[in-house]
């Protein structure tokens, strides 16, 4: 699933375990979205109700699919941006810090340059990535030059992101509400709002950028064996700064996205979006180690996270349950999908 | 036409290399050998970019260059091919092949994979190698990955104008007898286009591959030997400092062993790596297992320490029978592990040398649970003293130590803590002379001691010095039982015959 | 007669016992410098003004502040000299820094506080009375801690009574749902008093109304973006058997408006609480049935006006009546109708408050169940 | 002096420096009860902080810390009526079980620390909701004197809280200085596959490191409790990220072997020196979080000793 690269795979033994362990992740998403219909059904069943598994099931719509695509968007952008850097082995966790900087920025940007994508504001939106991807590079720069790991240096950089977009508002909430802005959420092309598209754009942007350039191979060749790339010439520092330039990117259009589906702009947009983003990244099956993985697990990894918080509401968990049924289903999910004989230990 | 003039490099304590002059020139085969610390590697890293030399000159045709890293060095017609496991292997083989160097295959930002695997196609038929460059590189053996190497650094063929040096830095540690024939035939091959340095534990190699010989020692060229004059006892002398017995497996040491049994194996299977086992170990026995790599014969050693889990059969370690298998029954039982991968395996970089002794046998140098410094150190002092382990002092971190006083140390953790049955993975991989020697001499020394030892031996001609008894096996299988006593040993081609 | 104006009229009737009240403290601070040695601080000269609180990305926090500000402006001097202490959601921060800054000051403090946590009230409290400084909480405390066990230390406590105004927006809610159909709760975080509160009023509310069911209660953590995620949710359980929103403040409700907007739906009756001014705007296009303005800004600049006077000496808090040291503050009804009259005398310009009123606007004894 | 010979006092000249300049701008700070209350109130982070630095010495992490501590503080309320101080052993118990609980799905189950303690976070995050039916729960003031009075108070000036930090880091620095454990984990943290290869038990070793994580929280959050004589499902917040922070600047880094407790020591130093410098050098409210932020990637590059993260900074 990850690398669907023109002329790879030799077409050979087809049902390995390998291929297994590969597709677990959406094997995984897969039974969540017959399992959540299921219980519905039961409910309906017990109360004396008629009902077709499936057919009648509220969570299985497509009205619910758009829905679970409204709250995964704007995920899906931060943890892809956040892939590349685990596929190279790092991490980073100054999304929240990033995305709220970029939320505000543009807001700001947005309604002083006209209010309205017809006007000169559009600008706003390119405006917002270079402050995403200016953010990335001081990120990769601290973390880089100054050889502080990635996990203490991005840490430090959310604190610092989350205090820049405080410092910019003073705490105030910006809303923004051009109509064509927010057609992201309210114009729907098939049932699904644009900013599922836009998303899903992004999506294959960074699927180009992971098979097909340089930059995104390499992120696999640190993430594989950073002294041997080194050693075999390559720049591995510039690599890194890249990646987490290109990251920053990508959390200012989760950013985007997140300001699109509630029209607010405030230093709490960014909020949340660590744990959700890593942990699907993790569950989608891309290794904490680096190396293996890529975008397309990602989106599956968001999709099964945003199913089960949606799919617990729909079947109406006590909210109390909902924290430690998420926990179970992720260990699971990583469980099934962790090749444990490719890995000697873990910690 | 490459040339260092007096090039010094210091890091803290360490003088690594004391002006040392060294030469090669067109098309030229030049050997690099010297015992394991004596500079070696620091030479070639410094060829190759990756230290600068604190002092002296680097020349290329007359011209000064320096090189601030490994890419610089490369521009410059100077490539490394590293030992076996440096190929990235989550890339396929064409990316590695063209790591670093993709921006000919870019347009408009998009790599071109067919164009790459073209040309890699290309490199790939330069060292005679047919596969698809879209294979991910860890479905391949390590000797197609050895090759690949090669085939990655003679990219600078069609990179670079000038004279071309690429360093072969053991590059036939993984190679069978053929493979290894067909590099030389490629080096030799190639040598109207590149000047080779070749550095190799294996001394017949070097001598029969190169047209000089730098012999190091401490950090100094000691000699310069040209291919006609070179003799591999001279060599060695002049490496280690002092003549090297000629008989150093020290046949005639060898005493018989005993009648006790240590451990028994009773036709025991593991799944698919290995079927029908049955052999016994006896105090003061040598037993050598004798395979090509995947046989089964790491498994079988596995098994006896408690990491692999038999899945039929009987196992009796000191007539015991084995119910549960993990690692710390068998130390229990008085097993000793002594593992290839002695850097991440063998010892633990970050802890100092009485740590690392005690490691296996915390219970004996505490009290419930905490532990007696001071008996560990006592300890420690001792098994440097006895083994001649060399370190400052006990509290030095064993990552620092060379890799023979590292093998020392592993040693000594089992021995001290009167292991007697000791299982040794390729104990010799990577050493010097002077470190195999001494190791040679703690296995006859353990069997004097009535230990029994299992060894996988990293050369055939070790494993028919060393032990009483070898087991061939191939498959997962044992093709063959030969029982040496000194002067009626088995010979090579008995062996080979057997295992392929 | 519209929810302003009777606020506007008890006021009124409230100034005039301002003038009582004020004559009264100064006879306070007369006393108090009659007490002489027994007590250890009796006045403190100029002490620093401290507001201590959950964070500045919230606007009912900003709110607060700026009423701070305004009161130490009212003593004529700038913003900066109101120190902040911002919790980030942290008791132990909270805590922390409250001990901090009473080592830096040397107890000569006058804190206003929201603790962030119940539970973290006591122990800042104690550490306040311990060094001789003035406190003044907001908001979270245990039921079992009162000023008048403190002396004159623990100044006061204002808090809100959420689950009568709740239950009243409530009411306009199902009024607007016809008195039929199904309503869904989107909450605060679980374990927060006001969230509570806000929630059992939804259900004081529904017990006159028989057949309109509570579908579901999700707490929402006063979160826009989880509150967005949650009704998209609902959504999907009941579609069209929600006829109505309940959400415990504002910031909730903004997420839920967007939720709708999503799905296209338009006229869902909403109710929310707070009175932001963004929802107040909302309140007027009729997006929003009703909020419920709790005067942050009068809440905020009174709450350290109390701790301010009374470390000053400028009246003596254990000479007050306890529903002097315990009071609601005051709760504002905001309808579409009454929305532009709302703005215009609440938020257009904020109005200048005679900051010793100190029990004017406020709405009795705090009371316990 | 060389930079070499300094590089092991690296933490604590940092620590010193930052003390210095709050102490510098502002001499009240140096005033001797409020420094020491100062480091008396940081104790139960800093036992969470001694906890975590288990977790982060064999190389992995433990986020399910905070959470842990919220648990605590719900069982320590909820049941203090009913067991008295003996609610502080099932406290401590529940805190081994869902440390150990996170050490087997890490260790046998191949799910990586940060993702497995993450989602046993979750899981004790919903039981404290689930006991204390969503509401702050307080203690009974007298219930509490009676059996956990101790903790807290003075006796010779010293504040109680810093005598069971001072136990608690003796304890943890026994075990890992002087025991065959300690010794283990070191050996664990720094070469994995050697401390197999050396017949060490290594899965009941990582194990047992995140009990102890889990226990050293579960304490922290029963001393949060009692201090603030109640206890929620949030009542913790805030911990966990200050307490990672704490292991870090320290000198124990996230590759595990090095450091240790007394590392911690001086982190959670920082973390207080740092934190307290807000209020005494009076920064502005909407800056404090960059300020942070920024001195903390100062104390990281100033602390962390990078020729002992052996091979590449990642």
């Amino acid at each position: 699933m990850a690398d669907t690269m023109a002329n790879a795979a030799p077409a050979a033994r087809f049902l390995t375990r390998d291929r297994i362990i590969k597709w677990a992740p959406l094997l995984v998403l897969g039974v969540l979205i017959l399992l959540f219909p299921f219980f519905e059904w039961l409910e309906d069943i017990r109360a004396g109700e008629a009902h077709a598994y499936l057919i009648d099931s509220r969570f299985f719509s497509i009205r619910n699919a758009a829905r679970i695509g409204i709250a995964a968007a704007p995920a899906l952008m931060v943890a892809i941006g956040v892939t590349f850097i685990i596929i190279m082995g790092s991490i980073d966790l100054s999304m929240e810090g990033t995305v709220s900087v970029c939320a505000v920025v543009f807001a700001f940007a947005f309604l002083a340059w006209g209010g309205t994508v017809l006007s000169w504001a559009w600008l706003a939106i390119p405006a917002a990535m270079l402050v995403g991807a200016a953010m990335g590079f001081i990120n990769g720069l601290v973390h880089v030059k100054l050889k502080i790991p990635s996990f203490m240096a991005s840490l430090a950089m959310g604190f610092v992101g989350t205090g820049l977009a405080l410092l910019l508002t003073g705490g105030d909430r910006t809303r923004v509400e051009d109509p064509i802005f927010r057609s992201l959420l309210t114009e729907r092309w098939f049932n699904f709002p644009v900013m599922v598209y836009v998303a899903l754009a992004f999506l294959l942007i960074a699927w180009f950028i992971q098979s097909r350039t340089t930059l995104g191979r390499n992120f696999y060749a640190v993430g594989g064996g950073e002294e041997l790339a080194h050693a075999s010439g390559l720049n591995v520092e510039r690599v890194r700064l890249m990646g987490f330039t290109l990251a920053g990117v990508f959390f200012a259009v989760g950013a985007l996205l997140a300001v699109g589906r509630i029209g607010i702009a405030e230093t709490a947009t960014g909020n949340n979006f660590m744990f959700v983003s890593i942990t699907a990244v993790v569950v989608g099956g891309t290794a904490l180690w680096g190396g293996i993985g890529g975008v397309w697990n990602t989106l599956v990894g968001v999709l099964i996270v945003s199913v089960i918080n949606n799919g617990m509401v729909v079947i109406g968990l006590p909210a109390y349950v909902q924290d430690a049924v998420l926990g179970i289903l992720v260990i699971l999910a990583v469980v099934l999908s962790t090749d444990r004989r490719s890995v000697s230990f873990v910690k | 036409m490459y040339e260092l003039r007096k090039v010094d490099k210091k890091f803290p304590g360490v003088h690594a290399l004391k002006a040392v002059d060294f030469k090669v020139n067109r098309g030229e085969i030049v050997g690099l050998v010297g015992e394991n610390g004596a500079g070696k590697s620091t030479l070639m890293k410094v060829i190759y970019g990756a230290y600068q030399p604190d002092g002296g000159t680097v020349t290329i045709d007359g011209t000064a260059v320096r090189f601030q890293n490994p890419r610089q060095a490369m521009e410059h017609g100077i490539g490394m091919v590293f030992q076996e496991q440096s190929l990235i292997t989550n890339l396929t083989v064409m990316e590695n092949i063209f790591l670093g160097y993709e921006a000919r295959f870019v347009k408009f930002g998009v790599i071109d994979w067919k164009a790459m695997a073209e040309a890699a196609r290309k490199q790939l038929a330069k060292v005679k190698l047919d596969i698809n460059p879209a294979t991910v590189t860890s479905e391949l053996s390590f000797a197609q990955r050895q090759l690949i190497e090669l085939a990655k650094v003679l990219t600078l063929e069609e990179r670079i104008d000038g004279d071309l040096v690429i360093l072969l830095d053991e590059p036939t540690s993984v190679l069978a007898k053929e493979e290894v024939d067909l590099l030389f035939k490629l080096v030799r091959e190639l040598t109207n286009r590149a000047s080779f340095i070749f550095v190799s534990h294996r001394m017949d190699e070097v001598l029969d591959l190169s047209d000089r010989v730098y012999v190091m020692k401490d950090g100094e060229v000691v000699d310069v030997v040209d291919h006609d004059a070179a003799e591999v006892d001279a060599i060695q002398h002049k490496m280690v400092g002092r003549n090297v017995d000629k008989e150093y497996y020290r046949e005639q040491k060898q005493q018989p062993y005993g009648n006790e049994v240590l451990v028994s194996f009773d036709a025991v299977s593991a799944g698919q790596r290995y079927k029908d086992i049955s052999f016994d170990l006896h105090r003061g026995e040598v037993l050598c297992l004798v395979g090509t790599e995947g046989s089964g014969r790491e498994a079988i050693l596995r098994t006896v320490f408690g990491l692999q889990t038999p899945t039929s059969g009987r196992v009796t370690i000191k007539g015991q029978p084995v119910s549960s298998f993990n690692a710390r029954s068998s130390v229990d039982l008085g097993v000793g592990y002594v593992p290839r991968e002695r850097k991440v395996e063998g010892i633990v970089a970050g802890m100092n040398v009485y740590e690392n002794m005690t490691l296996s046998q915390m219970h004996n140098y505490s009290t419930a649970g905490v532990l007696k410094t001071g008996a560990e150190k006592s300890l420690a002092r001792s098994w440097i003293e006895r083994l001649a382990i060399k370190t400052p002092n006990e509290n030095k971190d064993c990552g620092g130590l060379s890799g023979g006083n590292q093998q020392k140390v592993v040693l000594a953790k089992w021995r001290s803590g009167g292991s007697d049955i000791i299982l040794l993975d390729h104990p010799t991989r990577g050493l010097d002379i002077g470190a195999k020697e001494d190791v040679y001499e703690m296995i006859r020394a353990m069997c004097d001691d009535g230990a029994g030892i299992i060894l996988v031996a990293d050369t055939l001609e070790e494993a028919i010095g060393l032990s009483h008894t070898i087991l061939v096996v191939k498959d997962g299988q044992f093709q063959k039982r030969f029982d040496g006593r000194p002067g009626d040993k088995p010979s090579l081609y008995d062996l080979v015959h057997h295992m392929i | 007669m519209s929810f302003i104006k009777k606020f506007i009229q008890q006021e009124k009737v409230n100034r005039r016992d301002l003038l009582l009240a004020s004559a009264f403290g100064l006879g306070g601070v007369a006393a108090s410098g009659l007490l002489g040695p027994g007590m250890a601080r009796a006045a403190i000269a100029d002490p620093t003004v401290a507001w201590s609180y959950r964070n500045r990305t919230n606007p009912y926090w900003n709110e607060i502040v700026s009423g701070g500000e305004a009161f130490v402006e009212s003593l004529g001097k700038s913003k900066d000299f109101l120190t902040h202490l911002i919790n980030e959601g942290s008791s132990e921060k909270s805590l922390a820094d409250v001990k901090a800054l009473l080592s830096k000051t040397n107890g000569d403090l006058a804190l206003a506080i929201d603790t962030n946590d119940a539970p973290n009230a006591r122990p800042v409290v104690e550490a306040c009375v311990e060094a001789g400084a003035y406190v003044s909480t907001l908001w979270n405390k245990t039921d079992d801690l009162h000023p008048w066990d403190f002396g004159d230390n623990y100044v006061s406590h204002m808090s809100w009574s959420d689950e009568g105004p709740a239950e009243q927006t409530a009411r306009i809610l199902l009024d607007a749902m016809g008195g039929s159909g199904g309503v869904v709760h989107l909450g605060g975080i679980a374990s927060n008093n006001p969230a509570i509160e806000r929630l059992n009023g939804l259900k004081n509310a529904l017990k006159d109304y028989p057949n309109v069911e509570l579908l579901d209660a999700q707490p929402a953590d006063w979160d826009t973006q989880k509150a967005n995620q949650v009704m998209s949710s609902f959504l999907t359980r009941y579609g069209d058997e929600i006829t109505g929103v309940h959400c415990a403040n504002d910031t909730i409700a903004y997420g839920v408006l967007e939720a709708l907007r999503a799905e296209g739906i338009e006229g869902m009756p909403v109710v929310s609480y707070d009175g932001n001014p963004q929802a107040v705007d909302l309140v007027s296009r009729g997006e929003i049935l009703a909020t419920v303005f709790t005067n942050p800004h009068w809440g905020g600049g009174i709450t350290a006006s109390l701790a301010y006077h009374a470390a000053t000496g400028h009246f003596k808090p254990s000479d007050e009546p306890n529903e002097h040291r315990e009071f609601y503050g005051p709760t504002i009804f905001v309808t579409p109708e009454d929305a532009a009259e709302f703005k215009a005398s609440y938020l257009d310009s904020v109005p200048t408050y005679d900051w010793t009123d100190f029990w004017g606007p406020s709405n009795g004894q705090i009371q316990y169940q | 002096m060389t930079l070499e010979t300094l590089k092991p006092y690296l933490p604590w000249i940092t620590l010193f420096v930052l003390a210095g300049i709050v102490g510098i701008a502002n001499p009240a700070f140096f005033n001797p009860s409020g420094l020491i209350a100062l480091v008396a109130d940081i104790t139960p982070l800093f036992i969470m902080a001694l906890g975590m630095t288990f977790a982060i010495y064999i190389g992995g992490i433990d986020l399910s810390v905070q959470q842990m501590a919220n648990l605590v503080t719900v069982i320590a309320t909820v049941y203090l009526a009913q067991f008295g101080i003996g609610v502080a052993l099932i406290c401590i118990i529940i805190g081994f079980l869902i440390g150990a609980i996170s050490g087997y799905i890490t260790t046998r189950l191949y799910v990586p620390s940060f993702v497995s303690t993450l989602a046993m976070g979750f899981v004790a995050l919903s039981g404290a909701k689930y006991l204390s039916g969503e509401r702050a729960l307080s203690m009974d003031a007298t219930l509490r004197d009676r059996s956990f009075g101790w903790m807290f108070g003075n006796t010779a000036g010293v504040p109680h809280e810093l005598v069971i930090a001072g136990v608690l880091l003796f304890i943890a620095w026994f075990l890992q200085k002087r025991t065959t454990f300690g010794r283990a984990l070191k050996a664990v943290g720094s070469g994995e596959l050697a401390a197999v290869a050396s017949g060490l038990n290594v899965d009941r070793i990582k194990i047992l490191a995140f009990a102890i994580s889990g226990t050293f929280a579960a304490i922290a959050g029963l001393m949060f409790s009692v201090k603030l004589s109640g206890g929620d499902a949030n009542l913790a917040n805030g911990f966990l990220l200050l307490a990672i922070v704490a292991v870090l600047v320290g000198g124990t880094p996230l590759t595990g072997g090095v450091g240790g407790v007394v590392n911690t020591v001086i982190g959670t130093l920082i973390v207080v020196v740092i934190r307290a410098g807000m209020v005494y050098l009076e920064i502005d409210a909407t800056q404090q979080q960059m300020v942070f932020g920024i001195v903390l990637i100062v104390a990281i590059a100033l602390t962390i000793d990078r020729s002992k993260l052996r091979g590449v900074v990642k």
